[in-house]
């Protein structure tokens, strides 16, 4: 069997989660890169639509940018970008929203606005909102793709770019949002799900060869685990070569 | 009718000191060229919009040319932060930056908004985010029907709109393909336009997926073969990838983006 | 994903009594085959809407299968009247016809609202006309940030919509091109909906001002070669302006009608 | 010079009417033969926008409908009807409405909605608004052009379903409205404009032919006349020619 890295495994098990057939919101970078694999593997009709206004696009190669021409020429259907957010986003019809996150922390809240607890004087600006408070809300369930470390899940955000389960169960329900919020946060360590009581992201799986400790010590907050914890299965030789081809 | 003028006269009947105005483009067709020459124009007190501020914005507020941001996601797409669009913001470098926030969704509302002439626009949007903390341009506001609050932001008006496009006609009616993004819409919220455009022909055939804009909503065009570089003009160029890594490097300190600065000048 | 059915069937499966439903199209691509299989399968009870109801909607109040019309404009577009929906509105012949009445403008902003998943928009429309006073659905709305006072419309949400469009291909990927209308806010309206086409394809190859519907918001697509007969199909057919001009003989007294209805039975 | 009809006459009216390089947004009907008449005579480069969607559009055959697909071909720029009354009407970029009506009063508001005093039992069920209220609101000025009878030129229409001046100065201006309202309303007789005082329409203009007295028994309300009322000149050769070839 062949070797492989921890992004390769975080990016092999973010892609198994995507269903054929389902319509995915992707973000760039890691999570495009996990849904284009999907497509390449097990998911041939995953839907992808990008906030560019690329819908169904089936890139040869990884876009670069969310604007990238070869998501327009391979796109089923090319439209203007509030279209994309008000006729495909809003109303609910996509089935997952796969982003990323600077920060995140026990309720799956996003931070990628600024860190340090001054907005006006922040000790880092970072990008800012882009596509993700609103897919965050809209999509039918949310799925993340974040490198664990205890910079990144923190036990709270310093700046709600994009809200999970804000302070716990009943929040996203309390706005009116439609969208289940985060159903599963990929990492390079495993896997973490929101409780079913308390929306606590839970530690569920972890990839093989991680230990607990090491999970425990990545995470800023006081990390659950679950008492069904289970491993991944390795990458397949085959997702491997899919994916390297992809990246290559 | 629009009138098609060389860039340098185009820019300065277009972009004046103290505009609110936009550089439209999503990745794709981005009016660089028209930048550069408001740079070497040396425009001051500009609040730059845009959804996707990347280089060439990096670029205007490293130059001084801007006092406020009005964004939803300021990086350089594919390589990470901008240089000097955290130092205006972080150490007020060359000058302080004012920030307005929103999300792509919210600003893509604004523009449809202004470019539809009304004051407002009604999205579900912002809700449980820290963003609404930040501006007052996101209001809740309640459906006359249902009693169910949404959230409302104000029009984007902007004095001036400029967009790059693959062609024009000798009338100036303009026609752009790929990736369109908010580009009609900066341009129709906009009391005055220009649009640099990679060529001008004699009759604009039609293309799938093209947006037209016809002359009579354009003020200025300037023919700029490239004008779009390092950015791409879909079946004209490709992106030049390395100018976007370069300008990592390029922008991480004042010296060196003084010595890019110089260039352009 | 969208079904590939029969017109009967795919009928059957989306338009059932009692629904609100919308034959769209603007003059262009109007699905009067589906229509005619609406009046065979014996539908009742119905709400139609639509911004334009023309002779098809004539023809469906006339054989009894609405109790509501929501519109803005009703008329045999270049030939005069409907003697059909006048008969129902002034005599209730064959039973009696509610309407609800709206420009164009508040029409397409209702369509749109609800394609975009929100409860209502925002219009500068109706001001000083009497329309407001014949439906709750119009009301004031003011501008949270300036104050100034507009007017609201409710979403236009769907039981089903039928639109006609020129091709799909075999996964059900809908093409149409010319004039587009508000099909597709329709269908995105809609909670079930029907495409009929005329043809079905392999590829859909690119087409200049083509609207593509994805499969997956589309529920069922029928292959009914000259389906919008005696509207037209863009590059396909061209409309039959005589069947216009005598449908305003049959439709002039309910004889004729009936005769006309058997035929189509 | 060739004889014409009062039809002809009052299309040629019409159509002189329509400024070369302006933007007129076209009823079909009488308003979009006037419109294709400037455009074949002193104006080609009026600038046609119909509701169906169509910029731009240059017709080589007269439409029968608004939705005919010579409209389609022969434009600059072809877009959805929520796009061609959000964007292109409502912001007031269009410099001429033209508009036809069944029922008309002296100042200028138009029914096509019902005639009788009950809406819900109306003598006739008229076609409804269609586009007009939004383009009687919103465009810089309106051009009507309207066959004058009695029952045509009322007193006080049945149904306001497009605003003129209301019950007379400042209505618009307290409804908000951009535009400036009727200010041509050209008619198989002669032409009415607005006082500049009272906003009422007043006859400034017959056609060749026309008596005073007829215009006068021709409208249902006390018809007030300019004192500077000047006879139109009759259509030339070359405008009928154009007329006829366009309608033939």
């Amino acid at each position: 069997m062949t070797d492989y890295t921890a992004d390769e495994m975080m990016t092999v098990a973010a892609a198994r989660a995507l269903t054929d057939g389902s319509v995915c919101f992707v973000g760039i970078g890691l999570p495009s890169t996990a849904a284009n694999l999907a497509r390449r593997t097990h998911a041939p009709d995953l839907v992808l639509v990008y906030e560019s206004g690329t819908i169904g696009s089936k890139p040869a190669t990884l876009p670069l940018s969310i604007g990238d021409g070869v998501l327009a020429d391979s796109a089923d259907s090319l439209v203007s970008v509030p279209e994309i957010f008000n006729y495909w986003l809003q109303p609910g019809r996509v089935d997952v929203g796969f982003l990323g996150a600077a920060q995140l922390d026990r309720f799956g809240n996003i931070n990628t606005t600024v860190i340090g607890d001054d907005y006006r004087d922040p000790k880092v600006r970072l990008p800012g909102a882009g596509g993700a408070p609103e897919i965050a809300a809209s999509c039918r369930e949310v799925f993340m793709i974040v490198r664990q470390s205890p910079r990144a899940f923190v036990e709270r955000v310093d700046f709600v770019t994009s809200l999970g389960f804000g302070t716990g169960k009943g929040d996203r329900e309390r706005l009116g949002l439609k969208g289940r919020g985060p159903q599963l946060v990929i990492t390079d360590l495993g896997v973490l799900r929101p409780d079913p009581d308390t929306c606590e992201l839970t530690l569920t799986q972890l990839h093989p060869g991680v230990d607990l400790a090491t999970a425990k010590a990545k995470t800023g907050w006081d990390l659950r685990v679950s008492p069904d914890l289970v491993t991944t299965e390795r990458p397949t030789d085959q997702e491997l070569a899919a994916l390297r081809d992809l990246t290559a | 009718m629009a009138t098609i003028a060389p860039l340098a006269q185009a820019v300065s009947q277009v972009v004046h000191d103290g505009d609110t105005v936009a550089f439209e483009g999503f990745t794709h067709l981005i009016p660089f060229a028209a930048g550069h020459e408001v740079i070497r124009q040396g425009r001051r007190d500009l609040t730059l919009v845009r959804m996707t501020p990347d280089v060439i914005y990096d670029q205007l507020i490293g130059a001084g040319c801007a006092r406020k941001l009005v964004f939803s996601w300021g990086g350089n797409p594919g390589v990470g932060s901008l240089h000097r669009f955290r130092d205006a913001v972080q150490n007020g470098w060359p000058t302080p930056l004012e920030l307005e926030e929103h999300s792509h969704a919210g600003m893509a509302n604004r523009y449809v908004a202004a470019a539809s002439g009304l004051p407002f626009a009604v999205l579900r949007g912002y809700m449980g985010t820290d963003l609404p903390k930040q501006t007052a341009n996101i209001a809740p506001i309640t459906c006359p029907f249902t009693g169910e609050v949404l959230t409302a932001v104000p029009a984007l008006r902007l004095d001036s709109a400029v967009i790059h496009a693959q062609r024009a006609d000798r009338k100036g009616n303009v026609q752009l393909w790929g990736i369109t993004g908010v580009q009609k819409e900066a341009v129709l919220a906009a009391t005055r336009s220009l649009v640099t455009v990679e060529e001008i022909v004699d009759e604009l055939e039609p293309r799938p997926g093209a947006v037209v804009l016809p002359s009579w909503v354009v003020d200025y065009v300037a023919e700029v073969p490239n004008g779009a570089h390092p950015s791409y003009a879909h079946d004209y160029s490709t992106r030049d990838n390395d100018y976007y890594q370069r300008w990592d490097e390029i922008s991480k300190d004042r010296e060196s983006f003084r010595t890019w600065l110089e260039g352009v000048a």
